[in-house]
């Protein structure tokens, strides 16, 4: 595949794509000169075609669900219907302004009221609010209500938030933000939660616990009720990190193991689009201890007439997290899909991503690969650790990772829990097909039988790419951030 | 099972593989009183074809018209092109670009995009973006907290003029981290701010000053001479513009002697739909001295082992997957899709085009205006240059008027009154370049009518 | 000049190079008196903008509802996936693929297009599309006259069960080449063809015998043993079906003892939209025997240089681009974009799916008639077998009542008056699988309403 | 690029796209069993997700104008606005059944009415017809109407149509499908007829002559108007392939020639795509003599209001061409790019198209190609000769063409016109900017210099496509046509 020019080296001087502007320019003499911009901006000179071309061919260098299995653990890459895009994007609703009454919009809020509700439900909570428009911000959320709800109550000793050493980095992150102290503690060999560690770090400095169920390592918390009646009794509060939904959707109900409150990734278990980083939605189910403190706004009903409750409704409020109501286009993706799944689908979610998980796993580890925690069930997605090749053929799960790019296949995670070395977390998700993860074995297996024969070759790929392995440092330090003139 | 591809066969095959006799067998680790909730609440799943025909019927119900309102949204001309290519699954379906060279398309597109917004800005740096412009806002000020070195109080200086959702996300997220917003107050003849009144916290320890240009009021701020206060008296400037405005108005990286610090601000205007406020994107550059400090997604051009040119997420120590509760933001996913669609409808337009635009959306404003300050009952308030908003001020109360306009299938402008009693028959009226001489006559007479009856 | 990218200083180097000084000096060769007609009567261009606006109020402006009108092309469900893959730039902006390196999508995709068609209709090969149904059976008709070298006369038997714009299209296309069209005449009560209406022409020289299934009125013609009567007397059989009838009917290539020769129809069930009419496309199919034949594109699969597979087009000797005057038809440009989109339907749908719709098809069209058939003054005619259209029969003209049903929004079945005076109380109705209970009762409500008033 | 599996190969047994279908089985028992399909049609039995990856996959093997430069002769290769896609593809237009009355398609049909008005101008013809669905639908309604002409004056001893050797294939094979016997005359040296060749042919015999102006060799007919007289005298009419009409588009009317009728192609000229082989459209336009012959149906106007004109209203019709209206959504594309170009748009898609060419060709002939008619300006496309390359060089024009695939470049169209040796025909289009002219002449530079260096190189080439080039023979002659079953 060849180079793409930069979008400004192919401009000149004077070009830009004419049906797209006004054909003149407008009077602006009554702003004054100190106002006014004086050099025009660096920006792009083109004409439309060479738009379209130009991001036409980019797009062609980029893998996506579209293009290739995409076994990336924890992100839950599978297929995002094409209706949910099509629908979500009709005219009626991409051209409504957010500050347009209430009574303008029923067929929008209409869609979202009841995605709130079928969320309360499948995840055993009393509410939903919509507004997070991303996990970290559901998480935001979810610890700044623990967090109003200790000060309501005058609680105020609580300083610390629990977090097992396989969290997603952003439920310390969260914390912080909320101002509270990180407490990390271990997974215990087994892949549960180190009960022992945990109940030395619960006491009456917990505002609460941030758990992932099934956990980042794969598995599923056994004693997930004991952790919840633990912390309670301690004063505290449990978060349910939401983004491995999928492993349980309508199977199992994180209200019903004694979270209070949780976020869920829209853009994981609801299958809207990751659009190549984002926008996601980071729905929150608030129990019943929380419910006062729901941000704002979310969708009410009345007498047949949805509305968006404010302050006034919630006066504990946290308030609001955005200028408006939140991913609007992202929920009505995620409304469509829960509406084609329908009751059923939703538990076949979660039993045919545990089975497609299961069935890897387990051909992996026949095929010799070291799977971490091999005696308990994989949930949706499962680790295999590659510190064995590492040490004899060294290659590590990096090397491992590019070289599947060349074969086809979008690596899965990798290193990534921090606690498990040369580790990969493979989600294969259930819409892929058992073709396709066979193909995946195989390629596994190509590429340790390359390794034994030619170490080199496999640290120097990958080599179908558009690109072969990038200078990492040199990018961070010499820093080169946004074109400045020259040509590429 | 929609989406599900596995045939019976398929199941048995890898059910015996795994050496269990049933899906459920797989479930046996979880505490069996936990299992199967019944669901009775979600109903039976539908095909495309009956949610494609709900849909449709409920997006028709939404109505469509003229619209005059902004206040933070704006409806813009989108050109088709842009969401014909975003929706491209290679964009659409992709995750954040974190394997490289699997992802040259995005990481290139956002190269781009943040050497467009930089250039727009007049910053050094752009990051990927954030997720509106009200939590872009909120980071913005932990960010300034975090780069002012010289400061500790965390205050924030915050005029009155600032858009008050943006206020409220910022105070919801900064709130638990010692920072504290301190409100300026506006000139209420001008509805803009006067320098002169920052001088009560002359020589103090202020953190940042915000100033919002054009202000929520639609006026432009005299961002050169508030810079200037700001960084003498050591406090850093946070920008928060319309990115549309930056086409003709001084770009903050202009403002006063060395610029401003931060510019931050709601990406809509930039080829995304209304759509009922989401999704949109936050974005946010600044300077390079506090580039380490940015957060978000930054992705830098390096070379690949055979020296050819490529392009990287870097700067990745500042993020929570690698520094955790160090990070600079808790945020992972952003709104890049929609950083896809800004950065084409940003080459469409280019320069000379969005200058075009924005000039239109101001000469529409003033032709909007002063129509509407002819009519009986109206009068203009907040007297002083502006881009594409204004404040008009009724004989009466606004937001009946409002509601009223709207059930006619007319949004009529905002009314301010409902984040402040004192303007409360006060209208902000927006026109951008969609709005026609017959969507400005339709306005303005229903309007006319509207005021005809006594308050 | 939109869509045009040059500068004032790119023309400027272009004309210098070339060596004129004016782009009007590139017409020299131009006879003066026809240059620059001046063009009174075209309006000045528009922005994307403007023309967006008049597109969206003209497009609302078509009335849309309940369907029960087919006679030709039928409202489907159309999988959201199969026009955002087609319309991919890739697909809808090239050429036909005559580079065959440079199109092995198209290619490949074509490849499997006539893998689906020949299933679909159990037939040894299939081309890459004709127009529409109408000119297919045009196409169908020449392709015969030259495929039956054992017969001179040029005479078709066509029964009056065929698709009337069908027949009006052949006549058209076919007339000059001295082809006759004959009529056979249907069964008056079943409105289908006896076999033994056809022993008028026992023993003479018949070119074709066209079927179509289902036919004009929905009826199911007896076609195996009309099959087995063409072909005993010399005559070929052009089958003319429905393809989401196949799904579950007998298809062309199992028609009496040899299958029909050619079969040929309208592709637009197949995940097209209505679309006022077109575009649609003509697919057709034929036995081995014939495909030197065929009209149209056809590919194949062959092998690279290095061995591995790939497509390209076949059999081009046939075309009018390497055999002028010789070729098998004057088709150059076809409906390739419509095959993809039949291509990407069929796949989704697959045999299993396609069948699903087809009986919700029949079953929606037997509820909805005989809830009809209740009403007073409404009574089914053509007794026997059906598919998803039959004939109700009113107690006055059907076209006053048609156009009454719509100004309320309910396309309320096909005249059949305006081709055949004696059908003028009759109308052909058609529910998909798109059609609701819902839907039927408004029919059914808004019918008997009709009715009521006296004729 | 890695092989795409047939999408049979990807199917298994059962599975199909389940949203797209009833959730259950319809009864058909009262279809008799001997009208009833016995066994299943052979199908892809796929998923969703994999029909969506198939066919995205199997788009990026193309190259189309949203990715490559395509300078096809004859075939317009040039920008389709995204805009004329997604406001033909508005829900309104998409959803309206032809026999719908007019009434319920003011939209449609007012677009229709404005669109034959628009063609009408600038053809300078009198009336237009939108039925053809393609270039070659065009030709034949022309030549039909011109039969019909001559039939309803009783003058039938015209039995002949005067083809040029140039014309596209579509003009003789039009010609003999409407009855005609094709007398080919010689193109003159200088490019274009040769007069006294058509002197010769022209006679009582003749029903008309097609012409296309500019001819297919790239250079404007100078006798038009002589010829004009000359055909005319001798009784017959004059038809105009305007496959052409992007060259003088705005700037002469085949209608002030002399043309009786003419056809365009709107997926050339009015930029409506190609779609891999179609749909097009070739609205024909007619002038006074053919009127009362003009094909239905048409778009009439009566106070406002716009309505479909039958054989009611042009009884000498000569008939339907399709069962419906035409492309109707070819024509809506048509209109919304005829828009927004308006009146200097038109003229300019001439001027540029025209400027790129000569342009384009006298940097070739600066490069030492051999132009086709050096003494001439082009038109819109230009012709250049390799003869001498495959003399002395060895590598023909079709090597030249693979080779440009490799540099990223679609081919010009090779060997056609069928007069001049070794030919390609270049049409650059007024889309493309003078940079990828450049780069173009830049290609063939190169190309040749390989040549010079390794001859079998060239020869050998593509090497950088989804596949080398194919055995075309094998194709012909071991007849594989469709999936059998078997795994390739
Ligand atoms: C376990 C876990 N928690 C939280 C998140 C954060 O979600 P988001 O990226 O939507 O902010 C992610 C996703 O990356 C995750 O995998
Ligand atoms: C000169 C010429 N005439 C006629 C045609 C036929 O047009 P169509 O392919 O639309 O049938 C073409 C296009 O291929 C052409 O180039």
């Amino acid at each position: 595949m060849s180079q793409e020019s930069l979008i400004f080296d192919l401009g000149r001087s004077g070009r830009y794509a004419r049906a797209q502007a006004p054909a003149e320019h407008a009077d602006l003499a009554d702003i004054p000169a100190e106002f006014r911009r004086k050099q025009r901006a660096v920006m792009p000179e083109v004409s439309e075609l060479q738009v379209v071309r130009h991001y036409t061919r980019l797009s062609q260098k980029n893998f996506s669900i579209d293009t290739n299995f995409y076994p990336l653990g924890s992100c839950t890459m599978k297929y995002n219907p094409r209706a949910c895009n099509s629908l979500a994007m009709l005219p009626g609703f991409l051209d409504r302004h957010p500050h347009a009454p209430d009574s303008t919009g029923q067929g929008f809020l209409g869609c979202l009221y009841n995605l709130q509700e079928m969320l309360a439900e499948v995840t055993g909570m009393k509410t939903v609010s919509l507004a997070p428009m991303a996990g970290a911000q559901g998480e935001f959320a979810g610890v700044a209500m623990i967090r109003a709800y200790h000060d309501a109550r005058g609680d105020d000793g609580r300083t610390e938030i629990i977090v097992p050493d396989a969290a997603h980095g952003t439920n310390p992150a969260t914390a912080v933000m909320c101002g509270y102290k990180v407490r990390e503690i271990p997974t215990a060999a087994d892949g549960d939660v180190d009960m022992a560690a945990l109940q030395e770090a619960v006491g009456p400095q917990t505002a609460g616990i941030m758990l992932t169920n099934p956990s980042t390592v794969g598995v599923f918390e056994r004693r997930i009720q004991e952790i919840a009646t633990l912390v309670h009794e301690a004063g505290g509060l449990l978060y349910y990190d939401g983004a491995n939904l999928n492993a349980i959707l309508g199977k199992v109900r994180p209200g019903d193991m004694g979270f209070d409150v949780i976020h869920i990734n829209l853009h994981k278990t609801f299958s809207t689009p990751h659009g190549g980083g984002g926008p996601g939605a980071g729905a929150i189910g608030v129990g019943e201890r929380l419910l006062p403190h729901t941000p704002i706004p979310q969708v009410g009903e009345d007498n047949g007439q949805y509305y968006w409750r404010t302050e006034k409704d919630i006066p504990q409020t946290i308030g609001r997290l955005s200028a408006f109501g939140g991913n609007a286009g992202v929920l009505l993706r995620a409304y469509v899909y829960a509406r084609m799944l329908g009751r059923e689908g939703m538990t076949r979610v979660a039993e045919y991503s545990t089975l497609n998980a299961n069935y890897l796993m387990t051909r992996l580890k026949a095929e010799g690969f070291q799977v971490w925690l091999p005696e308990r069930r994989a949930s949706h997605e499962f680790i295999i650790s590659l510190k064995g090749e590492a040490k004899e053929l060294g290659v590590t799960a990096g090397d491992f990772a590019k070289r599947l790019l060349d074969l086809g296949y979008h690596a899965p995670t990798a290193y990534f829990p921090l606690l498990v070395p040369e580790c990969l977390l493979i989600e294969p998700t259930e819409t892929e097909t058992v073709d396709d993860l066979d193909g995946f074995v195989q390629a596994m297996v190509t590429i340790r039988e390359e390794a034994r024969h030619d170490k080199e070759f496999v640290k120097g790929a990958p080599y179908n790419m558009p690109v072969r392995r990038l200078d990492e440092v040199k990018a961070a330090k010499e820093l080169d951030l946004k074109w400045q003139g020259e040509a590429s | 099972m929609p989406f599900i591809p596995h045939t019976d066969e398929d199941i048995r095959r890898m059910l015996a593989e795994v050496g269990v006799d049933s899906i459920n067998s797989l479930f046996d680790e979880v505490p069996s009183d936990l299992i199967d909730p019944g669901l009775p609440g979600i109903p039976e799943g539908v095909s495309e074809m009956e949610i494609t025909r709900e849909m449709n019927e409920r997006a028709a119900s939404d109505m469509l018209g003229p619209c005059f309102l902004g206040a933070g949204a704006y409806r813009h001309h989108v050109p088709a092109a842009v969401w014909e290519i975003t929706t491209r699954g290679e964009y659409y379906s992709a995750y954040t670009p974190y394997q490289a060279e699997a992802s040259q398309g995005t990481l290139q597109l956002i190269y781009e995009y943040q050497s467009m917004m930089s250039g727009l800005m007049g910053m050094d740096a752009s990051n990927a973006s954030l997720y509106d412009g009200g939590s872009a806002l909120a980071e913005a000020v932990l960010m300034a907290v975090r780069a002012n070195r010289k400061s500790k109080s965390g205050r924030i200086l915050v005029p009155d003029t600032v858009n008050p959702m943006y206020c409220d996300a910022t105070r919801t997220i900064v709130g638990n981290q010692g920072i504290t917003l301190e409100t300026v107050a506006s000139n209420a003849e001008t509805g803009a701010v006067d320098v002169e009144t920052l001088e009560q916290w002359e020589g103090e320890d202020i953190a940042a000053l915000v100033i919002q240009q054009p202000n929520w009021f639609g006026r432009l701020e005299e961002a050169q001479a508030l810079t200037d206060w700001a960084q003498r008296n050591g406090a850093l400037v946070i920008a928060v513009v319309n990115p549309t405005a930056m086409a003709v108005l001084t770009p903050p990286g202009e403002w006063g002697e060395n610029g401003a610090d931060i510019a931050c601000g709601e990406g809509q205007p930039l080829g995304i739909p209304l759509s009922s406020g989401g999704p949109y994107f936050g974005f946010m550059c600044c300077r390079k001295a506090h580039v380490r400090q940015m957060p978000g997604r930054i992705v830098g051009r390096t070379v690949d082992l055979e020296g050819r040119t490529g392009y990287t997420l870097t700067l990745q120590a500042r993020e929570q997957h690698i520094r955790r509760n160090k990070a600079t933001s808790n945020i992972c996913t952003n709104q890049g899709l929609m950083v896809t669609a800004a950065t084409i409808y940003l080459s469409l337009l280019g320069a000379e085009g969005l200058e075009r635009v924005a000039g239109h959306c101001h000469a529409n404003t003033r032709k909007l205006t002063e129509r509407l300050a002819g009519i009986k009952g109206v009068s203009l308030r907040f007297d002083g240059p502006y881009f594409h908003e204004r404040v008009v001020e009724l004989d009466r109360p606004a937001e009946p008027v409002f509601q009223q306009l709207a059930s006619q299938g007319i949004l009529a402008g905002y009314p301010l009154g409902r984040h402040d009693k004192r303007l409360s028959n006060a209208l902000l009226v927006c026109a951008t370049e969609t709005v026609t001489d017959a969507d400005i006559d339709r306005f303005a007479d229903a309007l006319s009518h509207a005021l005809a009856k006594a308050a």
